[in-house]
């Protein structure tokens, strides 16, 4: 009776893991959708494509992580394993009640600890100060990043590299999203769009606000991260690799409201040919919209 | 109880209930008995029972979640045309699905785990651990149960106000909770629960550290009580101590909501393109730092009545005593102080400076070892034991591992550099999953196996149990598991539908292994559900002490009676000795007299 | 039959020296302290972080218009309630009930006094005058930190009145444990005092 | 008895039919004209909606706050409201029944003019490939505020307002994305089209205010006469500067 | 704490006494208030008094002068860390962002002081 009920467990077990690997292989065969643009890039289960000249400085810190942890868990799971064997109850068999040394464990405490101070002396602290505080010097482009409920606006500063002021009164949402105002001497050639441009290989400092609540500006191609908090503007800073020219995506990574998920942008790493290409594109005074 | 009675006279007894007080005992009446009760073992069993049914609905609510998550935007079955005013179309709208979020976090942590972990088990087995006739404070033991429970219909009840229940997350940051649904009660009774949900808690950790401190059994000092009631203790300061900040910043926000002041609202708000009228000044962040204030502890209070319980679990069927107490002892104190200064983590990236960062990046790598020394602890306990494998401690053994992931995962968050990539994504969802899905629910399983026998005077049957177990035990992480490598593609949380960012699409897969996962994991409590509630009136009767433990809940009647003990229990020695050797059997209860070990 | 007997509920635990009861107001005014301290807390950030100008600067004092001469006057009120309350307790232990009941009855009044004082002279003078919670965060905080004290004043009203009326009852079958429950409204009043003494000068003097 | 009872129900179906043929004489007024626009064209051109914010809107719009038909003569302007405004008194009008159907496609609303009476279902669809949020920011009645996250839902979503109101409607997702809802208590109104002209039918003779309403423009009032039978003719100006 | 007759009579003195300084300490924060001093001096000064204050009425009033149980000592030294680490909030909120983080979203604000009825309508 006892076997038996057992071995009828052992097939749901089978059954399960089956039936898991058939929703693994139902999985595979997911179609792409179209989003408008196609994006470049590799994506799959783990870390996605890296762009950025710092950003294997994040990919670092989590692979050396994540072989710590792997290391540490088999490790530990083999004396788990050890432990759930040899000590099952069985006739004749006591618990012994002298205890283990406190050696071993002391020591994997210690060496837990020791690996921790590394990761966090080493690996985290001064990555997080070359990203919180040094800000790149040689001739960054500078990009203003807007969001709202729920779209991503970019304000770029033109040729003279200087910000028009911002006024919330004015805003209105077809012809002038961020309230520019006019009479700005520093704002007259700036421009806002839709779409994120960088150039390859040139570092870029992006300023991150938002109109209305907390939005999170996320790039995972770049490892960058920020949250856009409203009355604040937080600036960070990235820098391309050379030869990334490509479409990727941009994404909102805080809950911001109802459309949270379709909060999203595309970020064109440009030749510098499309860039001053694009620059000219949407800087050229609109013609009159003429319906067919 | 002569012994603690204080003096003699004729109106010595019964100060509290001196309504009650009379000749000879008369029967209360049911609801007296049953409903209004104010013995600890009935509130136990309430929350018990009130907490199952919430952890079943968001559960539920998850389920329904992982519908849309698997296939965006398709028909629900069954449930979908159900529930038309709810699934416009039988599918699920991202408000909705938005909703459904915030309430299933709200759910399973304030009205699902803590009232089990504390208001169940910790009512129901922490008094007669330390030989207590009952609660401190029994009126207001009964006064927590039903503030909880209004608490907790204030919640239910938001799922059926005009624009549906609060949408902006468990946490509710502001201002998206202040600007969203304006003119709608959803968010608004939210706030209005929780401050319920925080009263509820108070009072109950009041009652739970007098009852520590005044009304342990003589000779049970503080270095002979079983970890749980450690565990207990520690929660009950967490309790007491982080969660008035909440309370603070509920209110701020319900003035926010309903009074139109500006405390999360800077300057200049412009929504959907409209200037806000607030006049502004306030700051966002500040809610953040009182809710993770709060959160942070909070945590802990979801974990350390779970080791407690598995600790005693596993000291009980190793037939060994747990290796390492003293040191189990101080690190939960010192895991309990360290959680009130690490809450920062969760915000590396909100604009966060140099020193902040490391400091509390340096504050949450220390925490990480008092949790290493406790598992680490339970694990050598193993080592030499005579390990018994019923249902019981199959669920404490499966927390080892699945807290270990859990907590393992925790590393790459609370370091900032890789908290970049990682913070809201899949990964931080899979974590703190792995910590209280298969961490604190399965120490729930193995408690509720474990204690069921003293409640009811009934086992629960064993095969059933472990079909339970290897069930839950499978799916859960066929269920769990696939977040990680969700969240290292960069896959943000609370996205109605992943599959519109190409790094979503290609994980659309892992998704659904999820979303298949967690609905198995559904059908797997099907045995578990039949068993309970057979097994109360069905199952094998059982004396004082089924399991052979030493602790002095096993020395009390099964089901035990009105008082708890049939005599004051005295206590003699620590609460795990398990072959002692030179004695017969292979444990020692602490009330029984005898050579001390 | 409802409840067992529990110890320690009047005479001191010999080793903690406590009852409980006493045990217990200590711990929940440990967690008022995090209630308030949390509120005190908001307030320095939001003083701190106020903009320089606009509507939403932190205002000078004088544009408040908040009385020192009714908040001290109310200041005065709540530490002679104090000190009644522990008089109360004062004739409690030298066996006097009804000095102890005119002491009670004098504090209700005097949180009376009080609720009074700051709901005719202040709330609503203050709304009238548009300075409504919304108004800036100064009266925000402002409403919302003494509303919140004066729901604290309300709640020892209820439970000294019940102590006055109802509750005294059991003076008569047991008298130190009446004691003992006064004396644990009273350290929760003076709680409530002391919370006064601090919002005096952080809203009105400063 | 019997016969008292047959002239009684002939004489009722008589008067009945009479009565009916005197209302439907009645009922038949008119108001027609058209909306003219005088003024410089140029400053009134349509310009394109940058529309980069979303990949998947590729078709080119164009802003509608105003759109003139220039190829009308005199030169007319679409998407106005002549509505009744004053005249009707206190009389109730049962609500129309059919839905009126509101289209989210290539990310613009169509139609831009949302009029409809009270308790007038709306019923929204999205004839797009991509998520759309609908925000209506009305200020008596209550604010809808949903989305529409996949091309033709399966049934779209059926709205009604309560209260006479003008407001605004908008996409949070696409924030260009902008229309005006009116309610009217009565059915007298109608938009004006790519002619320019608009008819209100149906009225009972009597003197009536004439609102004419353009979101950019503002509105004009008119005094008509209706006398049954015939058609009153009322045209607006609008000179905008 | 047991007391005697004469105790109670010892303390009722000092609650009185007590209640003096209290009195005192209130007139002196109000006078020192209108002495026109520096701003940030007087909420020193105003603080301060009110910490005395407070002091005494947890001493006397709430018998901490007489309370030897190291419970409540240690639940309120406890309390009273957690409560500095909340006075950390504003701390590490007002100066703890990198030093390019701009405080305000936009660079012209409204100036005039409308109606605030909230966003109700």
């Amino acid at each position: 009776m006892r076997r038996c009920s057992w071995r009828i467990f052992l097939a749901v077990v089978f059954g399960c893991v089956v039936l898991g690997q058939t929703s693994v292989l139902r999985a595979q065969a997911v179609a792409p959708k179209d989003t408008g643009v196609k994006i470049d890039g590799e994506y799959g289960p783990f870390l996605p494509t890296d762009i950025s000249v710092d950003g294997y400085q994040v990919d670092r810190l989590i692979n050396v992580l994540h072989v710590f942890m792997i290391g540490l868990f088999v490790g530990w799971g083999l004396f788990f394993a050890f432990c759930l064997v040899k000590y099952r109850q069985r006739p004749g068999h006591r618990a012994n009640s002298v205890l283990i040394k406190a050696k071993p464990s002391k020591y994997l405490e210690i060496a837990v600890a020791i690996f921790e101070a590394v990761l966090l002396f080493g690996f985290s602290i001064p990555v997080w100060a070359r990203v919180k505080s040094e800000f790149p010097t040689d001739d960054p482009m500078r990009v203003r990043v807007v969001a709202e409920q729920f779209a991503w606006n970019f304000h770029y500063p033109g040729a003279d590299k200087k910000f028009g002021k911002l006024n919330p009164k004015i805003i209105d949402l077809v012809k002038n999203p961020l309230g520019r105002m006019d009479d700005d001497p520093a704002g007259k050639d700036d421009f806002v769009s839709g779409e994120f441009h960088v150039i390859e290989g040139r570092s870029v400092v992006v300023e991150i606000l938002s109109k209305d609540v907390i939005h999170s500006f996320f790039v995972p191609v770049l490892r960058v991260k920020q949250d856009a908090i409203p009355g604040m503007r937080i600036p960070i800073w990235f820098k391309t690799k050379e030869k990334t020219a490509g479409a990727y995506e941009i994404g909102c990574a805080q809950l911001c409201g109802n459309n949270h998920f379709s909060m999203r942008a595309v970020m064109h790493v440009d030749t510098p040919e499309q860039y001053a290409a694009w620059v000219k594109k949407v800087t050229a005074p609109p013609e009159e919209f003429k319906e067919d | 109880m002569a012994q603690h009675q204080h003096k003699g006279g004729g109106h010595g007894h019964d100060h509290h209930h001196h309504d009650d007080h009379g000749a000879g005992h008369h029967e209360l009446s049911y609801w007296r008995k049953y409903i209004f009760s104010v013995d600890h073992k009935i509130i136990g069993i309430q929350y018990g029972l009130t907490a199952l049914c919430f952890l079943f609905f968001g559960f539920s609510l998850m389920m329904i979640m992982r519908w849309q998550l698997a296939y965006p935007n398709k028909p629900i079955p069954v449930i979908g045309s159900l529930f038309p005013s709810f699934f416009p179309g039988g599918a699920m709208a991202p408000e909705m699905y938005n909703a459904f979020g915030a309430m299933h976090g709200t759910i399973m942590v304030f009205l699902g785990v803590v009232p089990m972990l504390v208001g169940a088990f910790g009512n129901y087995v922490m008094p007669l651990q330390i030989g207590a006739p009952d609660m401190a404070f029994p009126k207001l033991n009964m006064m927590s149960y039903w503030v909880y429970f209004c608490g907790g219909v204030t919640m239910l009840a938001s799922f059926f106000v005009k624009g549906g229940a609060a949408q902006s997350g468990w946490t509710s940051y502001a201002p998206l909770s202040v600007i969203t649904q304006p003119h709608q009660w959803g968010q608004t009774m939210w706030l209005i629960g929780m401050v319920f949900l925080i009263t509820s808690s108070l009072l109950g950790s009041i009652n739970f550290i007098t009852t520590i401190v005044q009304l342990r059994a003589k000779g049970l000092t503080m270095f002979r009580l079983p970890f749980f009631v450690w565990a207990q203790f520690v929660t009950s300061f967490l309790l007491l101590l982080a969660f008035p900040p909440l309370e603070a910043a509920g209110i701020l926000q319900l003035m926010d909501r309903v009074a139109g002041t500006s405390f999360f609202m800077p300057e200049g708000l412009v929504v959907s393109g409209q200037m806000q009228s607030y006049t502004g000044g306030g700051n966002p962040l500040l809610w953040q730092h009182l809710f993770w204030f709060l959160a942070h502890p909070e945590v802990y209070v979801l974990i350390l009545p779970a080791m407690g319980m598995v600790a005693e679990i596993i000291a009980s069927n190793t037939r060994k005593a747990l290796w390492g107490y003293r040191t189990m002892v101080y690190s939960i104190i010192f895991l309990g102080f360290m959680s009130f200064i690490v809450w920062a983590h969760h915000m590396f990236i909100t604009g966060m400076g140099q020193k902040m960062a490391a400091f509390f990046a340096t504050t949450t790598m220390i925490i990480s070892i008092p949790s290493v020394v406790i598992l680490t602890a339970m694990v050598i306990t193993l080592h030499g034991a005579s390990i018994r494998f019923n249902v019981p401690m199959l669920f404490a053994l499966a927390f080892l591992p699945m807290f270990a992931i859990g907590g393992l995962t925790g590393l790459p968050l609370g370091l900032p550099v890789s908290d970049i990539q990682l913070h809201d994504t899949y990964y931080v969802i899979g974590h703190f999953h792995y910590v209280v899905a298969p961490g604190t629910i399965f120490a729930i399983f193995a408690g509720i196996y474990f204690w069921f026998p003293k409640a009811t005077g009934r086992m629960m049957n064993e095969a059933l149990g472990k079909v339970h177990f290897v069930l839950s035990f499978i799916f859960i992480n066929v269920a769990f598991m696939p977040m990680f490598f969700q969240g290292l593609a960069g896959v943000s949380r609370r996205l109605a539908d992943q599959t519109g960012y190409a790094h979503g699409n290609a994980v659309q897969g892992l998704t659904r292994m999820s979303s298949w996962g967690a609905w198995m994991l559904g059908l797997s409590q099907v045995p578990f559900i039949i068993n309970f509630f057979v097994s109360m009136f069905a199952g094998r009767k059982v004396s004082e002490n089924p399991w052979e433990s030493t602790t002095l809940e096993w020395s009390a009647p099964s089901p035990p009676p009105h008082g708890n003990f049939k005599s004051t229990p005295v206590v003699h020695r620590g609460p795990y000795e398990y072959g002692v050797p030179g004695i017969a059997k292979d444990y020692f209860p602490q009330h029984q007299a005898g050579a001390e070990a | 039959m409802s409840t067992a007997v529990l110890p320690y509920t009047v005479e001191p635990h010999p080793i903690t020296r406590l009852y409980s009861g006493k045990l217990g107001i200590w711990l929940f005014l440990a967690s008022e302290v995090m209630l308030f301290g949390a509120l005190f807390s908001s307030y320095v950030l939001l003083r701190v972080g106020a903009p320089v100008a606009g509507p939403a600067a932190w205002p000078a004092h004088a544009e408040t218009g908040l009385s020192w001469k009714i908040g001290g006057f109310n200041t005065l009120v709540l530490i002679i309630s104090s000190v009644t309350m522990v008089m109360a307790w004062a004739a409690l232990k030298t066996h006097n009930i009804g000095r102890a009941k005119a002491y009670l009855a004098t504090t209700v009044f005097l949180a009376l006094v009080f609720i009074v004082v700051k709901l005719t002279l202040e709330y609503i003078p203050k709304i009238q005058a548009g300075h409504t919670p919304s108004h800036n965060n100064f009266f925000a905080l402002y409403f919302t930190l003494t509303g919140l004290h004066a729901l604290h004043i309300i709640g020892g009203i209820i439970v000294i009145t019940y102590f006055i009326g109802p509750g005294s009852a059991l003076w008569k079958t047991d008298p130190e444990y009446f004691t003992n429950r006064v004396e644990c409204t009273g350290l929760y009043w003076h709680f409530v005092d002391l919370v006064w003494i601090f919002l005096f000068p952080v809203l009105y003097l400063t | 008895m019997q016969k008292t009872f047959r002239y009684g129900v002939l004489c009722a179906f008589a008067a009945t039919l009479g009565l009916a043929g005197v209302v439907r004489a009645a009922d038949d007024g008119v108001i027609k004209g058209k909306v003219i626009f005088k003024g410089d064209t140029d400053k009134f051109k349509r310009s394109p909606i940058d529309t980069s914010k979303d990949a998947n809107c590729k078709k080119p719009i164009g802003s509608w706050d105003v759109i003139l038909n220039k190829k009308t003569d005199p030169i007319t302007i679409k998407n106005v409201v002549v509505s009744i405004k004053e005249g009707l008194g206190d009389k109730k009008f049962p609500p129309k029944t059919e839905p009126f159907k509101l289209t989210q496609k290539d990310c613009q609303y169509d139609p831009h003019i949302i009029a409809v009476m009270e308790d007038q279902p709306v019923k929204i669809l999205n004839g797009d490939d991509t998520n759309h949020n609908i925000h209506f920011l009305p200020k008596k009645n209550t604010e809808e505020n949903f989305s529409q996250p996949q091309k033709d839902e399966v049934t779209g979503k059926e709205l009604k307002f309560k209260l006479e109101e003008p407001f605004k409607v908008k996409c949070d997702v696409h924030p260009w994305m902008g229309a005006h809802v009116l309610v009217f208590t009565h059915p007298y109104f109608a938009v004006t089209g790519d002619d320019g002209t608009f008819e209100l039918k149906g009225l009972p003779p009597g003197k009536y205010v004439v609102e004419a309403w353009h979101e950019k423009f503002g509105t004009m009032k008119a005094d008509v006469e209706v006398a049954a039978g015939k058609p009153a003719e009322k045209d607006f100006t609008f000179e905008p500067k | 704490m047991d007391h005697s007759h004469a105790d109670t009579d010892k303390h009722v003195r000092l609650y009185l006494t007590v209640f003096a300084a209290l009195a005192v300490g209130t007139v002196v924060t109000v006078a020192a208030n209108q002495l026109h001093v520096e701003h940030a001096l007087a909420i020193g000064i105003a603080l301060g008094i009110a910490t005395v204050k407070a002091s005494l009425v947890a001493a006397v009033f709430m018998h901490l002068k007489w309370e030897r149980s190291a419970w409540i000592w240690s639940t309120l030294a406890l309390c009273a860390v957690f409560f500095v680490v909340l006075l950390f909030i504003p701390v590490l909120e007002t100066s703890e962002h990198p030093p390019n983080v701009v405080v305000g979203t936009w660079d012209v604000l409204p100036e005039a002081h409308t109606e605030h009825a909230g966003h109700h309508e």
